[in-house]
């Protein structure tokens, strides 16, 4: 660990509540502590052996996490606050999503209506293939996010349905 | 030209794919994987479209959801850059079915010249020496009159074998007597066919490889040489033009280069490999139908821009290069930047990048799509970086490639650098004495 | 070639010595005030002294310090850079009486050229045309007089002026006489000396300024022009080369400053600066002494290393250049990426720069001596890079410089970059229709 | 770590609110404590074995820190200390420093050595000018930072003297 990691820890930690940190391995041991009294404390444990570098394996005592993937961010979120029981629907291929199955069609589903597991939700084209995307379970569509036409990526976020 | 070109790669080439459009106005449509969401190419696109989950088997290489991306994104071509789809002639081909550009060689030409086998027989045809390879040799005697015919070393090789497994080099009668049945053995057991070739076997070789354009309407230009020798497990870890050999062999091999993509009417930017002994002799070994990682060493002594050129020519604009026009400026070496521990065994270390300073002022150049705050997805290769130098002289190059290395800060993630700088005080190295043993034979400390 | 040099200065010009100094394998010891404590130049360096605090004079204008600092650490000769004493003619003269080679012009040249009336004078001696300029004018009938034999229009000068001051444009008689008076009176209360004189005045000129070489044993070599008329505030914004002028007017140009340069028999790297009008007239207006800012420029589009080549002419080992094998290839901009804030009058916007990531890829060189956590200091000028684009013409030049400006990211400073990216997108810049009024009147949004 | 490495973590801890803060390896321990209330010292133990012989190693003693007046937050912690008393004489010039007035002489001062105010401490020559550098108060010599012959640089720490 060189200057500029420490100092990097340090402004880092400066944005967060911590009070003391131990930092110790093998070859080294560091240890903060900062504010006025204090009692929090983050010790940061690295690997004994050797631990794939991947992920910071910053390994929180108390406090808070920084480094959540960002992969999941969104949709964890979502589902960790009351209102968002809800289920999504996403585009599994890349393509442009319809709506209905046919442009004089009525929309295969609207918000409000019940589905049951394989209701059709819309169709995905790609390639000149026209993909339906079905209700994995059952539940009642409470918000559409795309419209009629428009292209999709893979993952989008097409429907959210509140499982029955 | 064209208004919007769709980039299929990830990486420092879909940044390359993605300056050489902008710089002719031309719109770009990243496609990433999710673990690439937060990747330079994709933060700097004009559009960006997700085109599945990290493994590349389904996003990369998902053929359907890049062609689906690129006809509903309005992009009329399609970069494949290197590696994944850059060689695929299906995916070519159904590019064109779907009324995209595919910007590299027609679907035919990738078939014909990409396949190893067809490759060397086409070579043949159009006259470009190739290390000469026996047929199938049933048995000991036959091999033994290939031998004779060819003269030792040799080569012996399993006809179902692949990637250097099984291969055994022979040096005289004795070494064959000793080694043939063996290696029908080996062979037997491990591909479940015992059938065996040989080639000529060439000791310290160098890695040659001529940069070659076509127009697709006949006319073919080459951009001279690049010497990649200087390999670690057949990965190439520096790359540098132009070669230390005589000026006199450096036309011929460019020349047959030349010759052998003008047979097959080649269109855009393609590299035409070749192994060169100590006494001269060159053989064909491979062409490389796409852009390639070292093609910077190129634009450096060239001062050219093989990617601009790539989609002049895709667009139906004609070939800019003329041969008159072309000359070699002074020297330039590559390095190849990997997030890899050097000092274990190269294993990646992936990661986020804490801290990044690349080098700067005269002669450099860094292509990289990496930023502090990075994280390098453990899905992909390793590499972070090209460093590019260009002096007047190799000497001056080497120098000025060792000042910018000692200015160069990577944190969070090993890097290569450390190994490069070994590379770069080598004496051998330093002396044009290299080959593509080097680092097995001259860097084993 | 020296063993080791003291570099006098600061920011990006102390690292390009640096560069040069260790692509050469000249070891490098770094004089610093306390402000540059952390600065890139002192981490790099093989060996760093500081020479005072923060403010100039105490530090980087610390004559006595300087020398010592060079004299303990063993130098042999010190490198001024630009600014501060580098074009000083006594610190040239102290450097060796004290047997350290002051790398850069003898001091005799700096004192005879880099005065403005002495430089006039030699420039009229030797043959090179200077604005017409009158002696002092006592009264209005001489100025009338100077007027009818020159034409309108003329500036009118004070004596003992400078920096812009006092200065007044006449058109015709009418002008003259109302102002004449005005302008002594204003003159006295000003200067104390209500001397006034006159010269020819260029209506929109463009800076031109030609890179010459000297050997110090009387060649003399131009590394052809940059057109340098953007300015803002008689500061540089923008350098580009080759002009857009005709290229025999260039060509009259360029002999005329390696002219002039022979005529003093000047050594090392100077600028001779030469305003120019749109009938095709020129005229010398003044001699800069030492390297330039904007020096890139030249290096770009000539395969040079100026600095180096300075090291290497004040080691007494002659001038690499000859002037049969220089020539222009492609177009180079130099922008000037200074921490202060466009959108506030330009205020200087010091602080800490928190992230940074500079462009890459091809033909882009990036000059910068700041780095992530960098505090710039509040004592010295606001210049914190300098981007440099390559490309075959003009056209691609501009676009590629607008594609790396995208790619930029400066964070916890303001920056010029969003004016640079106004004057590349202006149309009479991208005509090449500049001229030292451009900002003042194209950019007057 | 050196030095400079030293001086820009106590910059970048300056900006914080950090009280302790202890780094150890196996080479060093370094332990600072800072705030109101702590005692404030700042303690850098080298290596006793492998000192690096060309940064001029930071002589310990107590309160000791190499790093000059600019960095000033660490200066004031470690002079508000009982221990650091110490009045520190920086060179004003750079130059070569001389401990004695001639070759065979003897040094103008050494530790325990009462000065006063105008007492020659030592000689820096530079431009081959001899510049006496004289004692700004009364005290006691406590520490000498600078051997004969060795070049300074501006700030350079050269005595520490105890103020009488």
């Amino acid at each position: 660990m060189d200057v500029k990691e420490i100092r990097r820890l340090l402004e880092a930690l400066a944005a967060t509540d911590v009070r003391e940190f131990t930092y110790e391995t093998g070859d080294y041991k560091l240890t903060l502590k900062r504010g006025e009294e204090a009692r929090q404390t983050i010790t940061y444990l690295p690997p004994t052996a050797a631990l794939p570098v991947q992920q910071a394996p910053v390994q929180v005592g108390q406090a808070s996490q920084a480094s959540a993937p960002e992969a999941a961010a969104p949709v964890v979120v979502a589902s960790s606050s009351p209102a968002s029981k809800l289920v999504e629907v996403q585009a599994p291929i890349v393509g442009t999503f319809y709506a209905s199955p046919a442009p004089d069609a009525g929309p295969f589903v609207k918000v409000g209506d019940r589905v049951a597991a394989g209701t059709v939700l819309c169709i995905i084209e790609a390639m000149k293939l026209m993909n339906e995307i079905e209700a994995e379970g059952a539940g009642v569509v409470r918000e559409v996010l795309v419209g009629n036409g428009e292209p999709v990526e893979y993952g989008q976020v097409l429907f959210r349905i509140e499982p029955a | 030209m064209f208004r919007k070109i769709l980039i299929a790669n990830r990486g420092e080439i879909a940044l390359r794919i993605l300056r050489a459009a902008r710089e002719l106005g031309v719109q770009t449509v990243v496609a990433y994987s999710k673990a690439d969401e937060n990747s330079l190419p994709v933060l700097l696109a004009d559009e960006s479209i997700c085109i599945g989950p990290a493994p590349a088997p389904e996003s990369y290489l998902n053929v359907r959801n890049l062609l689906a991306a690129a006809l509903v994104s309005g992009a009329e071509a399609i970069h494949p850059g290197y590696g994944f789809l850059a060689e695929n002639a299906e995916f070519a081909a159904m590019c064109e079915e779907h009324g995209l550009t595919f910007i590299g060689p027609r679907p035919e030409s990738i078939s014909r010249i990409g396949d190893k086998a067809s490759a060397r027989a086409l070579a043949v045809e159009a006259g470009v020496p190739i290390t000469p390879g026996s047929g199938p040799l049933p048995d000991l005697p036959a091999a033994t009159r290939f031998a004779d015919e060819i003269g030792f070393p040799l080569i012996l090789k399993a006809s179902a074998g692949g990637g250097g497994r099984g291969m055994r080099v022979v040096h005289n009668h004795a070494d064959l007597e000793r080694q043939f049945y063996n290696a029908q053995e080996e062979a037997r057991a491990a591909f479940g066919n015992p059938e065996l070739y040989m080639e000529k076997y060439l000791e310290e070789p160098k890695h040659i490889e001529i940069q070659v354009f076509g127009d697709g309407n006949g006319e073919v230009v080459h951009l001279f040489e690049r010497d990649c020798s200087i390999q670690r497990r057949y990965q190439k870890v520096l790359e540098e033009g132009p070669s230390t050999l005589a000026p006199e062999l450096r036309a011929r091999i460019a020349e047959s280069a030349v010759r052998l993509a003008k047979y097959i009417d080649y269109r855009g930017a393609g590299t035409c490999e070749f192994l060169v002994d100590k006494s001269g002799g060159y053989y064909f070994s491979e062409m490389n139908t796409r852009i390639q990682v070292e093609h910077p060493v190129t634009e450096m002594i060239t001062q050219t821009d093989l990617v601009q050129e790539q989609l002049r020519v895709a667009a139906g604009l004609g070939m800019a290069f003329k041969q008159s026009e072309l000359a070699v400026r002074g020297h330039a070496i590559e390095l190849r930047v990997n997030a890899e521990d050097p000092d274990h065994d190269f294993r990646p270390s992936a990661g986020v990048i804490t801290d990044v300073h690349w080098p700067g002022g005269p002669g450099i150049r860094v292509d990289s799509h990496v930023y502090a705050g990075y994280r390098i997805p453990p899905n992909y290769d390793s590499l972070i970086a090209k460093i590019i130098a260009w002096a007047p002289s190799r000497e001056e190059a080497i120098a000025r490639m060792e000042r910018a290395l000692k200015e160069t800060v990577v944190e969070g993630v090993k890097t290569t650098i450390p190994f490069h700088l070994k590379v770069l005080g080598n004496a051998f190295f330093r002396r044009g004495d290299v080959y593509t043993n080097f680092i097995a034979r001259r860097m084993s400390s």
